[in-house]
């Protein structure tokens, strides 16, 4: 399939990649690219759209010469006029700096902790690292010059990595993921500058990411890319607005986005029959009172450094409260405290009326709440089969003989919509989303009140955490269950949450029913978090029931 | 300044126990007056010996007697020949140094390459060539092969003097034998760090940004990899100090090693209590350098230390 | 030690440390007439009155002289040494002339002073004030008197038949009274060159080398053979071995028969050595114990087949004893008693007499305190297994835990050296009332024994002694107290390109004129 | 998968040498053709069969004349033993203490912590020295108990590093919240997810052991005639070791390959380990 060059300014693509394949020695077949072509003109930002396992990484590494050996590559590409065996990666290894250079996702390895800023660019450039630096959005270069990469943010340690990238001037950056780890507001700022870089020196930019919002916004041509080989490409306009492939009707479906009422997937704002209106705070009999909440640490020097300032939250029955902010905002710290993980210094944590104290728990407290963390992988005993850990709970509190123990934990499987023939297996052998179904059904196995979910979808592709906030949505009509959740993705929040608190440096800033607070946000904190968000055009129509049942 | 005062303490505390295992396990193992006297003494000369040493005391007096002596700088007197221990042992630490620290110096100087051969080929033929000599160097036991190497290079060839200092080429064959265990450790060693060093993502970004694989291995592979080596180099100190104890007795050196085993079947209390302590601080002291430097090389060293520091604390009001 | 020596080591170990790797000693140079000797182990101190270990007896023969000697070349016949003549004014007094114009080391001249402070309480430490293993050897004397400057006569508690032998001997090495009178403290002494020997002392160091140079004002005839002799310690035999092969040591000591083959092998290497006046064997604990029936301990002596032993562990070379003698004693060696037999059938006869019924008895030896010490253990226990005694050995680390008076402890390994050439200085010195293990309980000496014991320690009539012996050695076979395996041998082995060695039939290495001579 | 990727011939002839090694020691008692305390005094140093020897003593014999067959059996049986009871007592101990003090914290871990720097600080084998000669009679069980202190300390590092992490996985977490106690948690959960870190420590500390067991020896602190061990063995056969190279060869040839086969396993176990 072959990418038509939408710019015409120049005759010949800067980069023209032909008829790649990869297989992996090993035989994971997941991971590898069937016969893909494309065409990039020189200056123009080309996004990759795919969910995890679509082969986005492993094409942006054949081109960079960076695939292991295990791989067989096939293949050729054309750069700046000359062509390039992809299998030869001397060749390719001859290429990068000034020809093609990466990025990657995890900003805070990507640098080498032993090294300063500016040795990290005096290896790369013997020129002035400042105007590199500025390139790379720095808007004081001389302070972070001296920095070692542990003093440094992700974001910043992201720029740095940009800057090192840029040093020899490459014609093609290929940015895998850059801004997935880090928070909206910076992704924000780092697209900006990506984008001005690109327009400033011509230079072309690859981008992958599997949010399409992202794509949208930054790129000029967009490819969707599923299972190794490419669905669809377009200009980025023409891709979003009028998806050709039906997985790309999928995706976009499945993306969250700030229109309440649109789908079946929305979450009901308006409140469920004989329940309260939306907006109005505590009316509801609550579930988790989280009463001027403060955890403190003490910092290295002695001083007394507080996670969590006097918050307070509640949550009522059959509600979702979405708790907002950026990392280090202690919005995991206050879940955490709400579980009793964390031993807060001071406050009160109630569940149904009843002051819980966590240092001296009784058994009957525990089944009244559970917590959902991040990631499913972690979150489930490698060792353990699942249908095992989900009646954990209950050997746990000795409830039930043996018999109704695995009965009871095969229906919550079932309730989740996982698929029998995974129950016995172990944790490795299923996808992100079918672990957080597990996760969920483990949680729901004791029928608690109050459901906490840290992140909870936050790993997952855009089309499994759709499903996933789908069925907590389903549960908590079904239970009436008090659900915190918890997320640095706005999008989400605005999905499924009746009310959103927003925190930030562990203080409370803002509270508010979620359609009015994301209309009309009273602090700029909160506006800048709205503004930052990337989004997708308004157009698109579909009705997501129908595609998930194409898919 | 709180990670140096509890680094102190920790250090101070295990000293201590040195000394409390030093003193009442050896007191509990024999009579030092009939080891020393042989089989055949009479009951007077015992009874002489004993209350010339101050052995007639309870335990718990000996043992603050003597805590009270190496306050001031008195490790006791040797039963055997009546001299300081602390100067019978000092004697012999050169010896044991001028065959410790060559070996140190070899193990690296050929286990650390022999590691980053085996680890930029990983899987290969050389890789596994080099696995299988470091395991073998760590397998034959040292007095083995140090009797081995004599009977080739002494008796056979007429190369090596076979014990003893004559000249520098004495060295030869004890830092060759004690050798092969450090660079076997060092190769093995080197060898994982830098494979994951080289999984690591800061790697592929160094690749992608264009630096070529040779300034990648030198400038960030290395010392990444590198930097755990003062510590392991520190904790080595103390296996090759052991090992040398056999290597000086098989070549007939007399370092501390083969005075710890003389005194130690000899119940020569203070100067086995004398070498058990210096070699104890030795290795606390080589363990802080090693910490010290470490945060000279890795500057993430400084959270590493608040973190020990937050431990303590919490130790401390719990 | 001052501060100022510690201060200069911890500064040659800083030069050291920052060296790297030093120099450790002078390269010594090669002079034709240098002897280095490598040896297991070098004594702890010179005092030959402090120690009489293996260590110990190699050392002193060339640093000190006693009034008497033993001539071992000539069947052990005591010739003059620091005295020039002698006799016994009664049978409790002997009177010492001594020689004239000797000098010790450290320059002094040799008089009746040196003597009398010799055997001293104070040096002999019999105020207890130091600790020496005098008592035994020694204790015997009551007063020394100087008749004139060089003339002495001392005076003994009893009558004793080896009175004159006690002087040939350790510990009875004269010392100078200068020396004694210098050293602060008797660890100084213990330090010092206080003899008049062929060689002199030049340096000592605990658990290091010794070396020797020759003296060159010796008075007697045979002078030091070598000009230098360095005792240097390795522990390790092969590695001895390995010396001697390749040259760099000129004499070791301390070999196996097993080494033969390798050193006689080798156009250079040649082994001198062989049977010395000591006997190894066990000693029984008949009180309390398993053995406690004297027909078991007799048993055991019949069941040990000591001719295996020699030819097996000894190739041949050395001797099976004839009961508790040895052939130095001259006169009081009695030729026609037999070897100790081999009786299998008869030690099983008298173990089922004593009905014995296989119960444990605890053998404690140690690895290498002896030569041979623990392939002797584990032969002569399958010896005893084959006749149907069950015995344990258990290996241990020094004499404390050899010794400890436990109801298991039955079976001890011990040798036993004739310092005098008589039964006295051997057999009853070991087993009789004042012996040690005696003391420690390890057996009582019958009234019947003790009175010919008393006999044998004050007749002085040989005729009549020899008949008590032999007495005591048959009444001995049948309550046997101990049990011994064979005559100690030592074996030397040497450079022959360099040196011939005649060796002592002692523990003594002879390195003078007599004993080595260089090629 | 993975498994029959990295099945290469070396790791399978490790797995022969031990399996054999393994089968030897429990068929021992049966395959020596002679008691360990029969000695030949007629038959000393007769070398094996391929060193020119008779079939009566098909790998010679000894300096006490003992079959070398048998000795090495019961050699054999005797090091394992040792180094694999010291292995895993030391795994228990070090790893029991490690757990409980990540787990419990405060005091206790400031206790195991000290514990373990002073074991880090004094070199093991001079511990164990002093130990060893401590002890009135040092048998086989207390030199078995007296190994288990060589190497507890990595263990005791390794567990509470893991348990230390543990405590921040999620799915300790969540079991903490689902009401574990913590008793369970560490021995359902923690302590198999564990095992192999530590089984790879295990590959690590087998030979360290074997080895410290044939210092020992050689210092003639380690086990006691007339029983034998491979250490022993070479410590006796050090001697003749230029005329009868066999008493010491042969049991040294045996330590090489049990400990390169441990190690080449304990790799590839690691290898494993990382590739999940």
């Amino acid at each position: 399939m072959n990418l038509q060059p939408q710019s015409q300014c120049r005759a010949h693509p800067l980069i023209s990649v032909q008829g790649v394949s990869v297989v992996f020695a090993s035989g994971q077949s997941g991971s590898a690219l069937r016969d893909l072509s494309f065409d990039l003109m020189a200056g123009e930002i080309l996004g990759i759209v795919g969910e995890s396992g679509s082969g986005k990484s492993v094409m942006c590494r054949a081109i960079a010469g960076l695939l292991p050996p295990s791989a067989k590559i096939k293949g050729q590409m054309n750069f700046e006029g000359r062509p390039y065996p992809l299998s030869d990666r001397r060749l390719l290894a001859g290429l990068r700096g000034h020809g093609i250079a990466m990025i990657f996702q995890d900003p805070m390895s990507a640098l080498d902790p032993l090294m300063t800023v500016r040795r990290h660019l005096a290896l790369r450039t013997p020129g002035d690292p400042g105007p590199l630096l500025t390139t790379a959005g720095f808007g004081d270069p001389g302070k972070i010059l001296d920095s070692y990469p542990h003093q440094m943010s992700g974001g910043q340690c992201q720029r740095v990595a940009i800057a090192c990238a840029l040093a020899r001037e490459p014609r093609l950056l290929i940015a895998d993921e850059p801004t997935s780890a880090l928070d909206v507001t910076v992704q924000a700022s780092i697209l900006k500058h990506l984008k001005a870089v690109a327009a400033e020196r011509g230079m072309s930019i690859i981008f992958v990411t599997h949010d399409l919002a992202v794509a949208y916004q930054l790129c000029n041509q967009i490819i969707v890319m599923r299972n190794g080989v490419i669905l669809e490409t377009g200009s980025a306009a023409a891709v979003l607005a009028a998806p050709r492939a039906d997985y790309t009707k999928h995706l976009i479906a499945s993306m969250p986005r700030s229109r309440p009422h649109a789908s079946g997937i929305m979450p009901q704002t308006s409140p469920p029959a004989g329940l309260r209106p939306i907006g109005v705070p505590s009316a509801r009999h609550p579930a988790l009172r989280l009463d001027n909440i403060s955890v403190g640490y003490k910092t290295p020097d002695g001083r007394r450094f507080d996670a969590v300032r006097n918050v307070s939250v509640d949550v009522g029955e059959g509600e979702i409260v979405g708790l907002v902010g950026e990392s280090a905002s202690g919005k995991s710290t206050l879940a955490k405290a709400a579980v009793g993980l964390v031993t807060p210094s001071a406050g009160r944590i109630s569940m149904n009326g009843r002051v819980v104290d966590w240092s001296r728990p009784e058994p009957s407290w525990r089944r009244e709440i559970q917590y959902i963390f991040q990631d499913p992988r972690g979150a489930l005993d490698p060792l353990g089969r699942i249908v095992h850990q989900v009646r954990q709970p209950l050997d746990i509190h000795r409830l039930g003989d043996k018999g109704e123990r695995e009965a009871v934990a095969r229906a919550r499987l079932l309730e989740t919509h996982l698929d029998d023939k995974l129950f016995g297996r172990k944790p490795g052998s299923l996808s992100g989303g079918q672990r957080q179904r597990a996760t969920i059904a483990r949680a729901l196995t004791v029928r608690p009140r109050v459901l906490i979910c840290d992140e909870s979808v936050s790993a997952l592709d855009v089309s499994i955490q759709a499903k996933i906030l789908d069925l907590l949505l389903g549960l908590r009509d079904k239970y009436a269950l008090a659900i915190l959740f918890i997320s640095h993705d706005l999008s989400v929040i605005q999905h499924i949450c009746d009310r959103v608190v927003v925190m930030r440096h562990g203080k409370l800033i803002e509270e508010g029913p979620t359609f009015e607070l994301f209309r009309n946000p009273t602090e700029s904190y909160t506006r800048d978090l709205i503004a930052a968000l990337p989004r997708l055009p308004d157009a698109p129509p579909s009705h997501l029931s129908e595609q998930e049942a194409a898919v | 300044m709180n990670w140096y005062l509890f680094r102190l303490g920790r250090a101070c505390i295990t000293i201590l126990l040195l000394l409390i295992l030093a003193f009442f396990a050896l007191a509990a193992s024999g009579d030092p007056a009939q080891i020393l006297l042989g089989p055949d003494t009479s009951q007077a000369a015992i009874d002489a010996f004993r209350e010339k040493w101050g052995l007639t005391l309870p335990l718990w007096q000996q043992f603050l007697i003597y805590l009270n002596g190496l306050l001031h700088m008195n490790f006791g007197l040797s039963y055997r020949t009546g001299e300081s221990a602390l100067a019978l042992v000092l004697d012999r630490i050169p010896v044991t140094l001028s065959l410790v620290l060559p070996t140190i110096l070899l193990s690296i100087a050929l286990g650390v390459p022999l590691g980053i051969l085996s680890a930029m080929h990983r899987g290969r033929f050389i890789d596994r060539l080099a696995i299988t000599l470091s395991v073998v160097g760590l397998s034959v036991p040292s007095f083995l092969l140090g009797v081995l190497a004599m009977y080739l290079f002494s008796v056979k060839l007429g190369w090596l003097a076979p014990s003893g200092y004559v000249d520098w080429s004495s060295y030869i064959m004890p830092v060759a034998t004690l050798s092969t265990v450090g660079i076997g450790t060092y190769a093995r060693f080197t060898r994982s760090a830098m494979v994951e060093v080289m999984s690591r993502p800061m790697i592929e970004t160094a690749r992608a940004s264009g630096l070529s694989e040779g300034i990648i291995h030198r400038v960030h592979a290395l010392p990444n990899a590198l930097t755990p080596l003062i510590t392991i180099t520190a904790l080595e100190f103390g296996h090759f100090v052991t090992y040398a104890a056999v290597v000086e007795n098989v070549f007939g050196w007399q370092g501390t090693g083969s005075l710890l085993i003389e005194s130690v079947s000899a119940r020569d209390f203070a100067v086995v209590q004398a070498i058990m302590i210096i070699t104890g601080v030795t290795m606390i002291l080589a363990n802080l350098l090693a910490d010290l430097s470490y945060g000279f090389i890795d500057p993430r060293i400084a959270d590493l230390r608040h973190r020990s520091a937050r431990r303590l604390r919490t130790v401390c009001e719990s | 030690m001052n501060q100022s020596r510690l201060k200069a080591k911890s500064l040659v170990l800083i030069v050291i440390l920052s060296a790297g790797v030093a120099a450790l000693s002078g390269n010594t140079p090669v002079f034709a007439r240098d002897l280095t000797i490598a040896v297991p182990k070098n004594p702890d101190n010179l005092d030959p009155a402090t120690e009489n270990s293996n260590p110990n007896l190699r050392v002193v023969l060339s640093l000190y002289d006693t009034l008497v000697r033993f001539d071992y070349r000539n069947d052990g016949k005591i010739v003059p040494g620091l005295a020039t003549e002698w006799k016994a004014l009664d049978p409790k007094t002997l009177e010492f002339k001594l020689r004239p114009g000797v000098v010790f080391h450290n320059g002094d001249t040799f008089d009746a002073n040196d003597v009398i402070a010799t055997f001293s309480d104070v040096r002999l430490g019999r105020d207890k004030s130091v600790p020496t293993e005098s008592e035994e050897f020694l204790g015997g004397i009551e007063r020394i008197k100087a008749v004139d400057n060089m003339t002495v006569r001392i005076h003994i508690k009893a009558v004793d038949p080896i009175a004159l032998d006690r002087f040939a001997t350790f510990p009875a090495q004269i010392i100078s009274e200068t020396a004694l009178k210098q050293a602060r403290s008797y660890n100084d002494f213990t330090k010092l060159d206080a003899g008049s020997g062929p060689y002199a002392l030049v340096s000592h160091e605990i658990g290091g080398a010794t070396v020797l140079k020759k003296f060159d004002a010796y008075w007697g005839e045979a002078q030091a053979a070598a000009d230098k002799v360095t005792f240097v310690t390795v522990p390790e035999l092969s590695t001895r071995v390995a010396g001697l092969l390749s040259g760099q040591f000129d004499m070791i000591t301390e070999i196996g028969t097993d080494e033969f083959l390798q050193i006689e092998g080798n156009p250079n290497g040649a082994v001198a050595g062989g049977p010395i006046e000591t006997l190894r064997g066990v000693i029984f604990d008949s009180i309390d114990s398993p053995i406690a029936d004297p027909r078991i301990r007799h048993a055991m002596n019949l069941a040990v087949d000591r001719r295996a032993l020699v030819k097996g562990l000894y190739d041949g070379r050395t001797d099976v004893p004839r009961g508790w003698q040895v052939k130095t004693f001259g006169d009081m060696y009695l030729q026609d008693r037999p070897m100790d037999a081999y009786d299998p059938q008869k030690a099983r006869e008298l173990l089922k007499e004593a009905s014995y019924d296989g119960k444990e008895i605890v053998w404690r030896t140690q690895h290498n305190y002896y030569t041979k010490q623990g392939e002797t253990a584990q032969i002569v226990q399958s010896m005893w297994k084959a006749v149907g005694l069950n015995v344990k050995l258990e290996f241990k680390e020094n004499w404390t835990q050899v010794l400890a008076d436990t109801p298991d402890r039955a079976i001890i390994d011990a040798s036993s050296g004739a310092y005098y050439p008589d039964p006295i200085g051997q057999f009853w010195r070991r087993l009789g009332p004042g012996g040690s293990f005696t003391k420690q309980k390890f057996f009582t000496v019958s009234a019947d024994m003790a009175a010919l014991g008393e006999e044998l320690s004050t007749s002085v009539d040989t005729g009549h002694r020899r008949a008590v012996f032999a007495q005591m050695l048959d009444k001995f076979d049948e309550d046997p107290h101990s049990a011994n395996f064979y005559t100690a041998a030592h074996f030397i082995g040497v450079r022959k390109d360099r040196l011939t060695y005649r060796a002592l039939p002692t523990e003594y290495l002879d390195l003078t004129t007599t004993g080595v001579s260089f090629r | 998968m993975i498994l029959r990727q990295n099945l290469s011939p070396a790791i399978v002839g490790c797995f022969c040498v031990l399996s054999f090694l393994t089968v030897l020691v429990m068929a021992a008692p049966w395959l020596s053709p002679s008691d360990l305390s029969e000695v030949n005094l007629l038959d000393r140093f007769r070398p094996p069969v391929f060193m020119g020897g008779t079939w009566q003593y098909p790998l010679g014999t000894d300096a006490l004349g003992r079959d070398m067959l048998s000795l090495i059996l019961r050699a054999i049986q005797v090091s394992l033993t040792i180094a694999v009871i010291g292995t895993i007592g030391g795994a228990i101990v070090g790893t029991t203490l490690g757990l409980v003090a990540a787990w419990i914290g405060g005091i206790l871990d400031a206790i195991v912590g000290t514990l373990v720097d002073f074991q880090a600080t004094i070199p093991t084998l001079i511990l164990i020295l002093a130990l060893i000669t401590v002890l009135p009679s040092a048998d086989f069980t207390v030199f078995v108990a007296i190994m288990i202190f060589h190497g507890w300390d990595r263990y005791a590092r390794l567990a509470r590093a893991i348990a230390l992490s543990a405590k921040s996985q999620p799915y300790v977490q969540a079991q903490q919240i689902m009401g574990a106690s913590t008793f369970r948690i560490i021995t359902r959960s923690v302590l198999p997810n564990a095992m192999a870190v530590l089984l790879v420590n295990m590959s690590i500390n087998f030979p360290q052991t074997i080895l410290a067991e044939t210092t020992l020896s050689f210092l003639g602190v380690g086990i006691q005639p007339p029983d034998v061990s491979l250490g022993l063995l070479i410590g006796i056969g050090r001697d003749q070791l230029f005329n009868a190279p066999w008493v010491a060869l042969m049991p040294g040839f045996l330590i090489l390959i049990t400990t390169i086969s441990i190690s080449v396993l304990g790799d590839w176990a690691r290898d494993l380990v990382e590739a999940d």
